[in-house]
């Protein structure tokens, strides 16, 4: 067995082992056994994740393992790819959790299941069949939903949240069920030749499945709900790694399963994508609660890598391979770099809203000075996230643009005509991102506490900032040195006829002129700011810097209710789109008894309610809940009823099989 | 030729953008100007085709397009625009707000390129290369036509229209008929002369041309 | 638009010539450049009118290298107009240790030199030499412009 | 790499650096000389920051590092723009960093770094400011990647030195409706961006109406010194793009001495020329109401768009 396999088979027996010392052991030790064991998980998954992509192969057939059919795992490129990204992951977020579930004191389940769910994500690029593809799904599944809802004992949301997060899963899985086994179920190797209807229908299917695992509008409802609720570094994992899956599972059974396609589906998928990262984003910026805006933030970069992944099949369908190779590997290059900087952000958000008690923006703020390691730690995540240089972001957008762009110039009408929209879409997408990562730096760590929690915070401890130091590392390889991840990109890509990308210092593009250093951009950038300060300091009569009050105007001291605070910085972004988002504010006054022009007291209520939500998912609910009470009707619990039902059901039986003999 | 081609591509190029400025712009007697600006455009399309294709009579067609959309049409406007409340007037509230429609014309645009691209697939020439222009203006002319509210920016969004189709018409097949092109100019000032009186009727008895107030004479 | 440009085009130039001779600057460092932060420490508004005017194209009190500014961090001098009423002195001290040194404090008007015929009122907390270090004091009430563009020059030393 | 580049790069840093307050200077005395009055004069804005650099440097109660760092960050941003991008020569002095969406990244950069320190002090008028700011830049940015999309696809890539060279080498094609409509929303960028009227007014002396201005008022001495030479460098860096962008008439394409000294003076003298008339233009606008603002962005948005359309089927030919 060679190095790749027996990586994932060490990341098993960890996790098995993980959680049977968690069963065993105490409860002071189970968070660092879970977390541990978590972490050995995902170092074993990025070796061999590395393996696969350096061309290492291996099969693993447990015929006796399912009833119908066995278990069978198998490597490659695309699923090494994913597969070192997840693991990669998990090392950051176990080495966090052991910390965090230490002071979150989280149940038993909640640190059993951690192992468990990183090693099904690692399963899930390596299934070869379809059966197995679905078992391993559904057990990343059911672990992430008892992981979300750990903490359901102490907030009630939490239930409602594991509600919704059940539900979409379930109808995403059923959704994969049917297409795979459309195609006749088995493996999930190339090559299947189907009707082109029965492809269509089969992608659309995935399209669903995998779209709502990956949190694409409209799919994504239970996302920005699940997300925040969980522990930190589930929310990271699910945030980062994942999402990813369903990348994976579109790409897989787009490119691999069905080879390619019509060119409608990837039009699908690029409509998919633009609208997610608009909405994402847009939802982001008016968001106040910083795990919620996260994951929405989640759902834009998902959003940004479908659209790359659908241009990709548009250039594959009108034979530039060259172009889709570059749009496919930007589309990957965001994943890599969307799971470091959200692992980070995550991380760092749930380490702020753990020690100040709270994760509403409006009522944290002036982190900076309790806890500067976790500020610092976000800061640079938000950099990342928000496509501005030296961030991770800024590399893969760019790689994102000069994709779409130079695919404008190799013709078609469809393409003349969505290309454009689309790099509107991913412009728009950046900019909004900008100003929703300064809200969310700037009002939740800087400026000045607005509650006594966020005054109190204190520092993190040394695993969690462990866990953010990797993560933050991540973010940096990959922002300034991206070229060491192309050679895997190249040949994870595999439409392409080669690397579309390369350099490791310069970015250069194969087959069409371009080229990016954010190495050189950031030493550039650096090097003036050195010298701007040198100059300032060997300025010939300068003075002592002085410390005074901040300018009041003259007045008293200002308060910290005088701040802007997250929504008051966003208020201008949701007048702006006011006709997209639809804010629901209420004013209420009341009025003086003696006289009713004097006003006692003004009070004013905003909310952004996610309006896809309300549009598409309020009429299904309210239909589902009428059938359910017509279903009542039928079961009144009397015994005879359903002895009569059964009864109804042999007999008809019976009927049809005579009449159909 | 290239000169005759990026001539051509400008004049387009303006007959787009005073579409856009007249979705853009609010106040009445802007628009108005712009419909003017837009004229001048139309009939430079058409003076450029005639002395690329040595047409005197499309020349004639040019002349007659300056005068009517340049001078003539927008001098009735002003009239109807009036000296009544009107005067200065703005678009204060249109159906769809502004930023929404402007992005609205942009589809539109990116539409008509898709829809036109037989058309010009048919004989690949500049002129027909510019057809989609046409297109676009037409479109961005009905859809001001059905989101505004005032009768005048709406008599406006139809002008609009109609210099999208004679744009279309004079890229499309070099030569219109006079007698077609004559035609279409004339039920235009009627269609003017009509909204005009209309419009005086409306002011003269409700003081205002917001056309939500029509409704009332229903019940 | 049309009729601005022509209203340009007749009035050109309504500037007076500058007066010769120059004194100053009040404070090295300040040569050629002052930021003026404004302060009325209770004002009738008649010398806010006539610092206006002193601004305004006729005295053109900026081509001496002066402007107003928002906020006493950017500025280098504060003009002080009016007598200091009780709830303007604190103001007047905050505003004043906003201003980065070197800081000039100019006082305008005969309210702002020795209160003035408010002397004495109750709600009078005195002039603004009894609340902050003066370095230059313009009489009259009110000023004339052509006093405060004097005083102006001497800080700039333009 | 090229020895053009290298002259170019250090020039055009050395022009900008010294000649941005100047430039700032000819637009206070246009609009002076346009109100009647006589002027400070084009050495006043140096004679400021002169001023501003000897005054002891303030540091409010209550801000971070971040708040102290700023400044720097805005300007480097600011000069690497000026050292990459092929105003003086066609060639770059760093090549790979001369990408257009690079150039917009890293202007955006400045903006956004100046609006945390703006939000880390505190006050009222901080935030609201970075707010404004930040709304105005999340609907700048995709105007200015659209343009930079019209202006590429005929070129064929998003580095800068090719997008001029190219026109260099074809100078009609600027004449072409792409160009056109691309330079239009590029200018309404540009004035959006570097907060002239009539979205911003950089004159303005009453915070409620202040967008860049409030950003900055808790800065005091050296820190103001740099945030104000960065700001006076951002607007000639935007004029700078345009003119290179559309009229880079005179620019140098060798890297002889003589070649260098004309492509330099050409540059100047457009940049002044369209300070000039910007600051002539804004004598007859008021001020935008701020929600008025995205009207004009949605505006310039979508003229771009019908930039990269136009060039896409009127520039069939």
């Amino acid at each position: 067995m060679s190095l790749a396999g027996s990586g994932l088979v060490l990341a098993v027996a960890v996790a098995s082992l993980a959680c049977l010392a968690v069963l065993a052991l105490p409860a002071r030790f189970r968070p660092a056994a879970a977390g541990a064991g978590a972490a050995l998980a995902g170092a074993g998954g990025l070796v061999s994740g590395i393996a696969m992509l350096s061309g290492r192969t291996f099969t693993v057939a447990l015929p006796g393992a399912l009833p119908l059919s066995g278990l069978e795992f198998t490597a490659g490129r695309l699923s090494g790819y994913f597969v070192a990204v997840t693991g990669a992951v998990a090392i950051p977020a176990g080495v966090y959790a052991i910390g965090y579930a230490r002071h979150a004191g989280t149940s038993r389940s909640a640190c059993v299941f951690l192992p468990l769910f990183a090693v099904s994500m690692l399963l899930v690029p390596v299934s070869a069949t379809a059966a197995t593809l679905l078992l391993c799904w559904e057990l990343m599944a059911l672990t992430s939903l008892l992981l979300v809802l750990a903490e359901h004992r102490r907030r009630p949301e939490v239930a409602e949240a594991g509600r919704w997060y059940a539900v979409m899963t379930h109808l995403g899985f059923a959704c994969i069920l049917a297409g795979l086994m459309l195609t006749g179920g088995g493996s999930l190797a190339a090559g299947r030749h189907l009707s082109p209807a029965l492809a269509g229908t089969v992608f659309v299917l995935a399209l669903i499945g995998f779209g709502s695992k990956a949190g694409a509008v409209p799919l994504h409802a239970w996302l920005p709900r699940a997300h925040p609720e969980a522990p930190s570094h589930v929310s990271a994992l699910m945030s980062a790694a994942m999402v990813n899956m369903g990348v994976y599972g579109i790409v897989r059974t787009g490119f691999g399963l069905l080879g390619g396609g019509a060119r409608w589906w990837w039009l699908l998928v690029m409509l998919l994508g633009v609208v997610s990262s608009l909405y994402g984003i847009l939802q982001a910026a008016v968001s106040s609660d910083l795990k919620r805006l996260l994951g929405y933030s989640t759902t834009e970069n998902m959003g940004l890598v479908l659209t790359g992944v659908g241009a990709a099949g548009l250039f594959e369908d009108s034979g530039h391979r060259m172009l889709a190779g570059l749009a496919l590997a930007a589309a990957l290059l965001h994943v890599a770099g969307h799971a470091a900087f959200k692992t980070l952000l995550f991380l760092s958000a749930g380490s702020a809203a753990q020690r100040a008690g709270t994760r509403d923006l409006d009522a944290l703020g002036g982190l900076r000075a309790g806890m500067p390691a976790t500020t610092a730690a976000f800061g640079w995540g938000a950099l990342a996230a928000s496509a501005l240089p030296p961030g991770t972001a800024f590399v893969s957008e760019w790689l994102l643009v000069q994709a779409l762009i130079h695919g404008l110039r190799s013709g078609g009408t469809i393409g003349a005509v969505v290309l454009p929209a689309a790099v509107a879409a991913v412009a728009l997408t950046a900019g909004l991102a900008v100003a929703t990562f300064v809200k969310a730096f700037g009002t939740g760590f800087l400026a000045r506490p607005r509650s006594d929690g966020a005054a109190r915070a204190t520092e993190a401890p040394a695993s969690m900032l462990a866990g953010m130091g990797l993560a933050a590392a991540a973010c940096a390889l990959l922002a300034l040195l991206p070229g060491i991840v192309l050679p895997a990109l190249a040949r994870a890509a595999g439409v392409a006829a080669g690397p579309a990308v390369t350099g490791l210092v310069t970015l250069r593009l194969s087959g069409a002129a371009g080229e990016l250093s954010p190495l050189l951009l950031t030493l550039a950038l650096l090097a003036v700011m050195m010298a701007a300060a040198g100059c300032l300091r060997a300025l010939p009569g300068r003075r002592a810097r002085r410390a005074a009050r901040l300018w009041d105007c003259g007045s008293g001291p200002l308060t910290a209710r005088m701040e802007y605070t997250a929504t008051s910085f966003a208020e201008p972004l949701q007048r702006v789109f006011d006709d997209v988002l639809a804010p629901e504010t209420d004013i209420d006054v009341t009025h003086l008894d003696e006289a009713r022009y004097l006003v006692t007291a003004v009070q004013y209520r905003r909310m952004v309610p996610d309006r896809i939500e309300h549009r598409l998912y309020r009429p299904v609910l309210a239909a589902v809940r009428a059938w359910g009470t017509a279903g009542r009707r039928l079961a009144p619990g009397s015994v005879h009823r359903y002895l009569g039902y059964g009864f109804c059901a042999v007999t008809v039986l019976l009927i049809v099989l005579a009449v159909t003999r | 030729m290239t000169g005759y081609v990026q001539s051509l591509d400008l004049a387009c190029g303006a007959l787009l953008v005073t579409a856009v400025v007249i979705v853009w712009r609010r106040r009445l007697s802007a628009i108005i100007r712009t419909f003017a600006l837009q004229g001048t455009a139309l009939a430079a399309i058409a003076a450029i085709l005639a002395a690329h294709g040595h047409d005197p009579r499309l020349g004639a067609v040019a002349a007659g397009v300056l005068v009517l959309r340049a001078v003539a049409l927008p001098w009735l406007l002003r009239r109807a625009l009036g000296s009544g409340p009107d005067a200065g007037g703005r678009e204060t509230r249109p159906l769809i707000n502004v930023t929404a429609s402007l992005l609205a014309v942009a589809a539109l645009t990116m539409l008509a390129y898709a829809v036109s691209r037989p058309l010009t697939a048919l004989d690949p020439s500049p002129a027909a290369d510019a057809i989609p222009v046409g297109i676009a203006v037409t479109l961005s002319g009905f859809f001001v036509l059905v989101t505004r509210r005032r009768a005048v920016s709406q008599l406006a969004g139809f002008l609009l229209m109609d210099n999208g189709i004679t744009a279309t018409g004079f890229l499309t097949t070099a030569d219109t008929g006079l007698l077609v092109e004559l035609g279409v100019s004339l039920d235009v000032l009627l269609a003017v002369v009509v909204l005009r009186v209309l419009a005086g009727r409306m002011r003269d008895v409700f003081g205002d041309t917001d056309l939500d107030d029509l409704r009332e004479l229903r019940d | 638009m049309l009729k601005l440009w022509r209203k340009i085009r007749a009035h050109g130039r309504v500037a007076e010539p500058p007066v010769p001779g120059r004194r100053g600057p009040l404070a090295a460092g300040l040569r050629g450049s002052v930021q003026i932060r404004h302060v009325d420490a209770g004002s009738c508004g008649g010398c806010e009118v006539e610092v206006g005017t002193a601004f305004g194209p006729v005295y053109d009190a900026e081509r001496y290298g002066a402007r107003m500014v928002a906020s006493p961090r950017h500025a280098d001098a504060l003009l002080v107009t009016g007598v200091v009423t009780r709830n303007m002195a604190g103001p007047l001290r905050r505003t004043y240790d906003a201003v980065p040194a070197p800081r000039l404090v100019v006082a305008v008007g005969d309210c702002a030199r020795d209160c003035g015929m408010l002397a004495g009122a109750y709600g009078v907390s005195g002039a603004v030499r009894d609340v902050l270090p003066v370095n230059a004091e313009i009489p009259g009430c009110p000023p004339r412009p052509e006093d405060i563009v004097a005083a102006i020059r001497e800080m700039t030393g333009r | 790499m090229s020895r053009l580049g290298i002259a170019g790069g250090v020039i055009q840093v050395l022009v900008v650096t010294g000649g941005a307050p100047v430039l700032t200077g000819v637009m206070r005395q246009v609009r002076a000389r346009l109100e009647g009055r006589a002027g400070p004069g084009l050495r006043q804005p140096w004679s400021d920051l002169r001023k501003l650099l000897r005054k002891e440097p303030v540091t409010p109660a209550g801000t971070g590092e971040l708040f102290r760092v700023a400044p720097l960050v805005l300007l480097a941003t600011t000069v690497v723009v000026a050292g990459v991008s092929p105003f003086v020569t066609t060639a770059s002095a760093i090549g790979p960093a001369a990408d257009l969406f690079a150039v917009v990244a890293l202007l955006a950069m400045g903006t956004a770094t100046l609006a945390l320190a703006a939000i880390d002090t505190g006050t009222a008028f901080g935030g609201m400011g970075a707010s404004r700011e930040m709304t105005i830049m999340a609907l700048v940015e995709p105007t200015l990647l659209m343009s930079v999309f019209a202006l590429s696809v005929r070129a064929g890539s998003t580095n800068l030195s090719a997008i001029v060279t190219a026109v260099v080498r074809d100078p009609a094609r600027v004449a072409s409706p792409a160009g056109l409509l691309a330079a239009v929303a590029l200018i309404l960028v540009t004035i959006a961006e570097t907060g002239r009227l009539p979205v911003d007014n950089p004159a303005t002396h009453l915070e409620l109406t202040m967008v860049h201005e409030a950003m900055i008022l808790e800065y005091a001495g050296p820190d103001l010194a740099v945030v104000e030479l960065a700001s006076s460098m951002r607007l000639t860096v935007f004029l700078g793009l345009l003119v290179t962008l559309f009229v880079p008439w005179g620019i140098a394409v060798t890297a002889a001495p003589l070649a260098l000294a004309a492509g330099t003076a050409a540059f100047a003298a457009k940049v002044t020329i369209c300070g000039a008339a910007l600051a002539a233009g804004e004598v007859f606008m008021a001020k935008l109401r701020l929600f008025r603002v995205p009207e004009l962005l949605g505006g310039s948005f979508l003229l771009a768009l019908l930039a990269v359309a136009a060039s896409v089927f009127l520039g069939a030919a």
